[in-house]
């Protein structure tokens, strides 16, 4: 399993803070991230936003990273700390 | 000589002058210490051109984990490139109310310029890195916006 | 918006933590507050190639009447260029023992940016224009050297 | 009369804090200097290093600045505060 989070505005879009997906075929961020676009219209619009960031195992990482079973995947809105 | 190196992810409120006193306490090799505190504003900028709004809340969520990570790195990447001596970064998250402090980044050296240029390149790093996010209320009864990220911090890591 | 300037140039020691709460009381427009302190070392850096020589105490001459004018006059120029909501410089003068505090430079601003410029600014120009002059004494008994001014010094201000 | 003020290790060469002198024909730093430099060789020797620097009426100033009666002078080594 992959296990997924959703912080601030996107997790509040989605009203889910996290959710664990099967790792199957996915190989990239962009794979799992086209497989929770396919829950719907909601999560297909707020995973579609140019300025999504993801961290792969609490790493920032880009779409192209490559994730696998066991990983924790976080999408996330620009961050606005400090 | 490795460097002291001090992060914390806290909710609870913290003390500038007790940090500083830390990085300062026996520490004599250090003739240079510089320090940045953030503290929550009653009013939140408009970019756009709205008229500034009232805060009177900020609401800071965080990324457990991945925000202790992020500022050990940040920390230790400015000790690698200046000659630091003590370092160190809280980061609050959780209700805050305006004028209370948020984030504190403090480093010595034994040079002046090495200590400033490792406090502004530590809070630009954190500024676009570490997992915080703000939302701001303007009253305990009204709706919170997420403040948005600004260009400016984005591009302000490109002089490092 | 007048900024709020302090200057004190004193034989006393100060506390970093009371300077701080000062810059923050009742600011609740200013979310960014830079400071630097300058502590004594316990030794002299040899830019000539020398071992590093102990000291002990370290004996602050400076030009009295002076010594304020140039603060006062540092501060005000780093008001006209940043947006600055209050600055505050001490520096000390009489003997002082390793790792006591020397200088102070604080601002606060809505700015991080201008807050951490502008104090980087006035040590840069309180180094090599404020009328002050330190000689260092390895101990009690021995004679005391006169630091000699450090190029560096000077052409730090060329950035400004 | 000008007052003329020294410090630090030229305070110390010349065992002087500071004297008065006619203003006379005393015009600028440069003639004030002079003038001071003929008191004798440690005189002429410490006030003739070419980092010595100099304050008029508690400003920093240049040799070409000019003095008249009533005037503070000081001279002193490249100052090392901060």
């Amino acid at each position: 399993m992959i296990k997924v989070l959703f912080f601030a505005g996107l997790r509040e879009q989605l009203e889910c803070d996290g959710i664990e997906v099967e790792a199957g075929q996915i190989a990239t961020v962009t794979e799992l991230r086209g497989s929770l676009q396919a829950k719907g219209e909601t999560w297909s619009s707020a995973l579609s936003h140019e300025s999504l960031q993801v961290a792969v195992n609490q790493q920032l990482a880009n779409m192209q990273a490559g994730v696998k079973d066991g990983d924790e995947v976080a999408f996330f809105p620009p961050v606005t700390g400090g | 000589m490795a460097v002291d190196i001090s992060i914390s992810v806290q909710a609870e409120g913290f003390d500038p002058g007790a940090e500083y006193n830390c990085l300062r306490s026996e520490n004599y090799s250090d003739g240079a210490t510089a320090m940045f505190v953030g503290n929550v504003r009653d009013f939140s900028p408009e970019e756009h051109g709205d008229e500034h709004r009232p805060v009177a809340v900020l609401e800071l969520e965080h990324y457990p984990g991945m925000a202790e990570a992020a500022l050990t790195d940040i920390a230790r990447q400015a000790a690698e490139r200046w000659p630091l001596g003590r370092v160190r970064l809280i980061h609050r998250y959780g209700p805050l109310s305006a004028g209370e402090e948020i984030v504190f980044v403090g480093a010595t050296s034994a040079h002046r310029q090495a200590s400033l240029d490792a406090c502004t390149f530590m809070m630009d790093f954190l500024k676009s890195r570490a997992p915080f996010w703000k939302k701001e209320f303007a009253g305990k009864e009204s709706s919170g916006r997420w403040v948005q990220a600004r260009d400016a911090d984005e591009s302000a890591l490109d002089k490092w």
